[in-house]
């Protein structure tokens, strides 16, 4: 796996060949490809109709989309169980999806409706599915590293084979509880897959004034933890990465760490007006670095998807996200005399 | 009734909560051989082994995230903090995570658990390792803030603190450490948010609490030979906070005195006070309301300075007398 | 005078002071380019350059910590939490470290210090992004806790509190942003500890910070044309607190109700009226003493019940008519 | 430099050649190495008086004891220059000392007298001599860590040629600011000697079992930042890393980590009963690996010292500490009245 420093650079998508021996080692199915270009075709519409729905000024708050890094949640879900944990950051509609959310239950959080996730309480920073073991996104950058250190010691206690995957940014790798966590996680060999979307940005600051020294995985040697740096954008390679992980973790080996190489299309959330990066750089990773671009062109030169199924699945796809918004606008605010609710249990 | 302390009224509650439920496991730093800063775990390691007394490394934001996190998947952890004033590395965990999962999550979150810390000067610790923060922790909804005074209530609210599906923040002082009282051996629990009168009396109501509610219970003893009856009253939980049993107290007396040792400004008297005077008990009220605290300063290292820094008994008997005498 | 943006005003003060002192320098996230969260540092960067407009990695408590140590050596760090609810992430070094170096050090070091850092609610920003947590540090000796209310205020309480020897933290708030008011170009500075009657009244003293005034001046103006009379405090400072303005107030208007958007139970509600209630002007005072404060519950995410979770000017009117009227 | 992973092991002192080769080529005259011998015997006493007067009851508060490891704050203070700024720990005695504090403000200090160097505020947890450009101790553990990345940032924008040295230990080393600090001295380049006093314990935990990985200065890999692990019981091995730090340091190279091994001889407080560790690897270290004993057997071996000059330094020493007690204890306590004050400047 590539140790990319993170700096976008152009490159073609790699011969037939390849491909098709790296998804066969793998033993990647068709379905099990077709699956991960509907979830990255699911999320991107998502994300899309989010931002369309906040222009139009029927989101109270903030939000922040995901459009652009849509291989890393797809890779991560196709290699885990959906009875594994997960512990999400603020970034974090991707994941939810990934993970089988159900979508108009998103929506309808999103627009604060009491028919959401979070009865309204909680907004796009705080979706959570305590059913499906989706433990919840976090407005704390870096709030939910620690919190994995917990997750992954019940886990070791209840003797339970499910692992906990444990996103977070770029920027979140500097707060100090990765580093009291990282260390805890490896002392007690739990059970967690730590993933660094790395999408080369804060909120403005460029990965690179913000972390000394790249990538960011190489920190996990301090702790002994085995790491990788992939591109994030081939949903395969991605695939690839956390398989491995996922493998050594469930093993009783301990934790791992992979860095994911990824870029955001839209701004940090809305107050942005992308001042901090060239307008070119933004361009140069829609058009030459696109995940569902780049794995379309796979699919369709290795015949395992054809243009009419593309087309179909993004259809399908919209119809879903258009269902939710439906469903979100036509549900209820929540009754204020509820109020007082859910302070405490 | 066998006579024990505070220290292992404490300790007791949590080796038969271990016993009776599995879940229940410790976290923190130098809690095993060593038996924690004030041996209050001494032994635990021995009985239940290093699964169930975890020693951490020094990172107490993480201690209390583990907790979070384990606590979500129906552990029942019981964190220590080696000192009160630690809490600060903690707080985002403790009031931004913990405190906020249940809501911001709609109800389908739920955070069962402790963290122990002891606060309170008078053991020569200086400005860091002295503080009593409880009234910091008073103001966030969604936290249960514990602060016994006698072996008995930390026996049984510690047993409470564990049962309760809330992030508990059970906040001991280090000064009550070795002070004894009855306590049964068996399982008993005393309700969370339940104040009690801690003496009855007819002239003036004192709330107070941990370490002032046994300086208060003295100055009472020795005012009612003097013919002066001190109610007493501690809330023995601060949040919630049992205003009820507050305010028919001084609708009896007509006069209230809060008396802690935290910082006077900010401090949690002012809470008690505000709801009583903004209630129709106000018309009930004879005397100033007063509240006698710790000064505005941190705790100094000097003995005699850090004497001065909070209330002692002489303080209390006189702002008492002064109060009941009318001369406030 | 020129009318300008309460968010104007503090960079205003922030720019001409880093005019005069060069001692003075920016720290905190995304403060450059981006100009922080809310734009309030637009154009620093360029002005000044890396050095003074310093980007920090996302590390709350070392970018106070980093404050605390070029202030020893005689710089005027001004430091930026992106949102207030992060000043949790950053206690230790505020409150044991920043606050109590003067005294633990015996006099012998000042850590002249400002950290800024928006609270409230209003912008959907939910739990973690709403919090008004002034009345936790009002509770920590040592600490200067600034809470201004309009443009004038903003400027002029920044520079007193940049030139302040002592740490200060400088509560804004997001909603108060884009409200205007007339500001003069030049250097001047509001002293830091004094109130300011906003509004002179006869028939009762209100006491608000923040966007409450605001919201109190609105209802003011309104419940005049009935003629009733509210007098209208800000303390401006929350810790040191100006008791003796509010005292000679509700002397005068023998009615006190408190104001705040912070959770009620261990607000700063309660400092105000216990400072109230136990001085002699208790024996002034004609009607309960009341508080209307937020609801003890984490802000949620919709727009409804986050309205409905913090004092509106309909309850603001309520609450005074009540009072007034005698109905409480 | 030795990257000794922390465990204690007999040595011996090694051959006089070797020894005189190395003083040589570090350019140490017999001046500067008999005051290493001065500073480390001051030091000793210092902390068997402050044992003495607590067990007499004459100390209120706790204190943390560096006997046994007098060698890395001898070392360091050689190294460095009188104005470089110190910010220390909660067992700093020693440090404080061999930068020259005056001990009769500082026994008065720990017995809490006014003409102590806090006014008896302090105590032994807090002493600092700003005077002198020592920053203080910190009750926080790891408090002060942080807090260099500010004193290296003003030394850096006041264009000064002064460094800052932070001193903490094995188990601060695992609190969140460490990383935070680590990341942040590294990106701006910050004139911070960083000195891990690893003394193989916290309180009662073994650095094997709080530290994922050993030894502790190979985290400064993840930042990029250079870093040594010596013996810290040899006072010139000590010296050796610290005068490579400190040239690498001044010549505006940006930071560097030391990691000294050492070990405590006393209990880590007054609380402390040595349960957690056999009483024969604390007899090991003071029979066999004593930093001063070592250094003796030097200084004598190679003629730089002889018995008479060894005894009489011990007396001089002894003698100051007699007198700071006395001073200390014919001063008077602060005076209540002056309770309230220096609580704002
Ligand atoms: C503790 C904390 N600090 C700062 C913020 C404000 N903030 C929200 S997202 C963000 C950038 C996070 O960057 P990264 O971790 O790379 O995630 P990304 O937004 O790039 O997906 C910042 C600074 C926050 N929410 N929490
Ligand atoms: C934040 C914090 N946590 C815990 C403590 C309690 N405590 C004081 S010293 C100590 C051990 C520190 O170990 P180390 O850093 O190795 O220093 P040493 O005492 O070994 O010199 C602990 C846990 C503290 N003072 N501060
Ligand atoms: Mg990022
Ligand atoms: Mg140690």
């Amino acid at each position: 796996m590539s140790k990319d420093n993170g700096k976008g650079s152009e490159k073609d998508i790699g011969s037939r060949e390849q491909f098709e021996e790296r998804v066969k080692r793998l033993g990647m199915s068709d379905d099990s490809l077709i699956g991960l270009y509907r979830t990255m075709s699911t999320v991107r519409h998502f994300e899309y109709m989010a931002d369309k729905l906040y222009a139009a000024g029927k989101v109270h708050g903030t939000m922040h989309l995901s459009a652009g890094q849509e291989a890393v949640a797809a890779g991560i879900s196709l290699a885990v169980k959906p009875d594994d944990y997960l512990i999400n950051h603020h970034r974090g509609h991707g994941h939810f999806i990934a993970k089988g959310a159900d979508i108009n239950l998103m929506m309808a959080e999103f627009l604060g409706k009491d028919a959401g996730y979070n009865h309204g309480r909680g907004g796009s920073m705080h979706i959570a599915d305590f059913q499906s073991n989706n433990l919840g996104a976090n407005g704390i950058v870096g709030g939910g590293i620690p919190q994995a250190v917990g997750v992954g010691l019940a886990l070791k206690m209840q003797k339970r084979k499910e692992i906990c995957v444990c996103i977070f940014g770029d920027g979140a790798a500097n707060e100090g509880v990765f580093h009291e966590a990282m260390n805890m996680v490896a002392l007690w060999k739990l059970p967690v897959l730590y993933v660094c979307e790395n999408n080369k940005y804060g909120m403005s600051m460029d990965v690179e004034r913000a972390s000394a020294k790249l990538p960011i995985a190489q920190r996990a040697d301090a702790y002994g933890i085995p790491w990788a740096c992939v591109d994030g954008n081939d949903v395969v390679e991605v695939y690839d990465a956390m398989k491995t992980a996922v493998e050594h973790i469930r093993s009783g080996n301990g934790p791992y760490f992979v860095e994911a190489i990824t870029y955001r299309y839209f701004g940090h959330s809305k107050s942005d007006r992308n001042l901090y990066r060239p307008k070119e750089e933004i361009e140069d990773w829609k058009q030459n670095r696109d995940p569902i671009m780049h794995f379309t062109k796979h699919l369709l030169q290795s015949e395992i998807m054809d243009e009419g199924q593309a087309q179909e699945i993004d259809v399908q796809a919209e119809q879903i996200i258009v269902k939710a918004v439906e469903f979100a606008e036509a549900a209820p605010e929540p009754d204020v005399s509820t109020l007082m609710e859910y302070v405490y249990a | 009734m066998p006579e024990i302390s505070y220290l292992e009224a404490i300790r007791q509650a949590l080796w038969q909560e271990m016993k009776r439920d599995e879940r229940v496991f410790l976290l923190g730093e130098d809690i095993g051989r060593y038996g924690g800063a004030f041996g209050l775990t001494h032994g635990m390691l021995d009985e239940f082994g290093e699964e169930r007394v975890l020693e951490t490394p020094i990172s107490e934001a993480t201690i209390v995230a583990t907790a979070i996190g384990a606590a979500l998947l129906g552990m029942r952890p019981v964190a220590e903090l080696m000192f009160m004033d630690f809490v600060l590395l903690t707080l985002d965990q403790l009031a931004n995570q913990a405190a906020k999962m249940h809501f911001m999550f709609g109800g389908r979150a739920t955070v069962p658990m402790v963290v122990r810390m002891p606060g309170g000067s008078g053991s020569g610790a200086a400005s860091q390792h002295s503080q009593s923060l409880e009234s910091m922790l008073m103001h966030i909804p969604g936290l249960i803030v514990i602060n016994p005074s006698t072996p008995y209530d930390a026996k049984g609210l510690m047993l409470s603190a564990i049962r309760n599906p809330n992030p508990v923040c059970f906040v001991e002082h280090k000064i009550l450490y070795k002070t004894k009282g009855e306590v049964p051996e068996g399982d008993y629990t005393i309700p969370i948010g339940v104040a009690e009168i801690k003496r009855p009396g007819r002239d003036i109501t004192v709330v107070a609490n941990n370490i002032m509610v046994i300086k208060t219970l003295n100055v009472a003893e020795k005012l009612s030979k003097d013919g002066i009856e001190v109610e007493v009253i501690d809330p023995r939980t601060l949040l919630p906070l049992d205003t009820e049993t507050i305010l028919k107290s001084v609708a009896r007396t007509g006069r209230l005195l809060v008396v802690h040792e935290a910082c006077q400004t900010g401090g949690w008297a002012g809470e008690v006070i505000a709801s009583v005077v903004g209630s129709p008990v106000f018309d009930y009220i004879d005397a100033p309301v007063r509240r006698l605290a710790g000064k505005d300063i941190p705790i100094p290292y000097n003995r005699v300075l850090e004497k001065a820094a909070v209330p002692q008994e002489a303080d209390i008997e006189q702002e008492i007398r002064a109060l009941v005498e009318g001369r406030i």
